[in-house]
């Protein structure tokens, strides 16, 4: 046990009562300093008198307050439930009260067991046969590897693709300009010129463009279609009016 | 003299004593490899080294080699003492311990105190303690729970051999304050009945 | 079983375990304290570790715990896990198959980016590469070839079965990307046509 008190900083001894008058800075709060306070009475805490407990606290604090001691304010919120808790008990029960006194009095006595034991648990562990205090383990251990050495996966086929496209990476890019389906000036120009010969009234342009799935070739249809239209207009065969801007362009023979 | 150790002993043993770090049988075997019956070759290790100046303990499902405790007097390193731990650590540690897995505002309605930032930093630090998930309860609190370095440090073979568990458990006071209270209010109304 | 110890051998068995340096026996017998007969306990342990897993050797002077030599396999185990090798690596390996011996500066100019240092490592820790010595020209630079292992493991049974340009040319690997696509397009609407 001794071994324990070394380990850690202190487990105060039981107090006397002038020596608490001093120390109020040495209780880690009100439930610490009653549990103090408690043993104090040198019995089992199954059997303290709460009564009695209360009545020391009380003059705990109002020595604390004569000494002009700087007192925290959970130290004061405990005295004064603590002071109901006693006149509660002092006043014939009512049946009616709830919670009644007594149980009141047993949560409490409760709380300063389960805290005891913890603490009584605490100091039974810290003097226990502790590694690197008590028992020792091996100073030196040479110490287990377990090496992975990495299995590289590779094909050759990897090997030489990559090869390959590094290789095409390096030659001199040929390119090829890919053949695009168009439709030319001159179609352009047959097809409207047969196709006004049909038509006498005002028509949009886009009305002389062939069907056709391929957006590219439509594309190429209207801008050949509307070069050819500028053409026959040069040369007094038609005419264009448009509106506005963005307007349907119309066409009609002259 | 020793008994001559089997094949499967030695391995065992070697792996034990050259580890930097506990083993659990799983990772012994698969240090010595297929075909070695760890648990068996344990038991003639622990039966070999009785008595001995140092021998194999398990704490918390792993095993290591460590010095006899009795020889504590020869080999406590003067200069080095363990690490000073305050008394709400020790607390922290112990309520943690005996009540795991706990939330920290469990720890502070025994403690009646809030904990303090460092407390719970210095056990995790420690690798005595762990977060061992969140409780299904409003707010979802994450709970603490202590570790196999803890058993291994204090020379706990499980958490059943902490000092005391059983005369607590019986007690009542690892439950809570509400619940014991709730017991005594049903127990009394039956009796006033 | 072993033979129970006599407390001088515990405690040197003890000292010598828990030692992070191997020991005299003046410093043994510091730690165990007077009145020990140290060399006649270091016998004695000798004797009792003869044949087991573990035991305390000596070695110039100086005393410590040290696993069966017949066991060292045991503490350094490889383990081979398969990898996929990195574009990096095999377009390295590959020009340094194909252009062997060639330096570091070579295989960059072809690949037209620097390589990293783990690059050439990895293919030489695969024993795929080898160093093969420093070409005569300005900065002397060291050159690199493929070994035996990596003609075994590629299944070739010389540099030669390497597919030679031709080859490759005709397997459609040497093309451009972006041409193979166009040339299939062109393809397609001649078709259609």
């Amino acid at each position: 046990m001794s071994d324990a008190l070394d380990d850690f900083e202190m487990i105060p001894e039981v107090p006397s009562p002038e020596t608490l008058t001093l120390e109020l800075d040495g209780w880690e709060g009100p439930l610490d300093l009653l549990l103090s306070l408690a043993r104090t009475q040198k019995v089992d805490l199954r059997e303290i008198s709460i009564l009695a407990l209360v009545e020391q606290y009380l003059v705990f604090i109002a020595d604390a307050r004569a000494l002009k001691l700087e007192i925290a304010a959970d130290y004061l919120v405990m005295a004064a439930w603590l002071a109901y808790l006693k006149s509660c008990l002092l006043l014939p029960r009512e049946e009616t009260e709830d919670p009644s006194a007594e149980l009141l009095a047993l949560r409490l006595q409760l709380r300063l067991q389960r805290l005891n034991a913890m603490r009584e648990a605490g100091a039974r562990l810290m003097a226990r046969d502790r590694i690197g205090r008590d028992v020792f383990a091996r100073g030196a251990p040479e110490g287990l590897r377990i090496v992975r050495k990495a299995l590289w996966d590779a094909e050759l086929f990897d090997l030489i693709a990559a090869y390959g496209a590094l290789r095409a990476r390096a030659e001199p890019a040929m390119h090829i300009v890919r053949l695009r389906p168009v439709m030319t000036l001159d179609e352009a120009l047959t097809r409207v010129e047969r196709m006004l010969g049909e038509r006498l009234d005002w028509t949009a342009l886009e009305a002389f463009l062939p069907e056709t799935p391929d957006p590219a070739y439509r594309r190429s249809a209207l801008a050949s279609s509307f070069v050819a239209m500028l053409e026959l207009a040069r040369t007094g065969r038609i005419e264009i009016e448009q509106e506005g801007a963005f307007a349907p362009l119309m066409v009609r023979a002259a | 003299m020793m008994r001559e150790p089997d094949e499967d002993a030695r391995a065992v043993e070697a792996a034990l004593f050259a580890s930097e770090e506990p083993l659990s049988r799983a990772e012994i075997a698969d240090v010595v490899g297929e075909g070695v019956d760890v648990a068996d070759a344990l038991d003639r290790l622990q039966a070999d080294y009785a008595g001995r100046g140092v021998g194999p303990v398990e704490r918390g499902g792993k095993w290591h080699f460590q010095t006899a405790p009795d020889l504590a007097h020869l080999l406590r390193r003067e200069r080095e003492s363990p690490r000073k731990l305050s008394r709400a650590a020790v607390e922290t540690l112990a309520i943690i311990a005996y009540h795991e897995p706990v939330s920290r505002a469990e720890i502070e309605a025994i403690r009646g105190v809030q904990i303090s930032k460092g407390t719970l930093d210095v056990l995790m630090e420690a690798g005595w303690v762990r977060p061992a998930g969140r409780r299904e309860a409003p707010g979802r609190p994450l709970t603490y729970a202590t570790t196999a370095v803890f058993l291994a440090h204090f020379g706990l073979e499980s958490r059943r051999d902490l000092p005391g568990l059983d005369d607590l458990k019986a007690a009542g006071l690892l439950d809570p304050v509400d619940a014991i209270l709730e017991t005594l209010e049903v127990e009394s109304e039956d009796q006033d009945v």
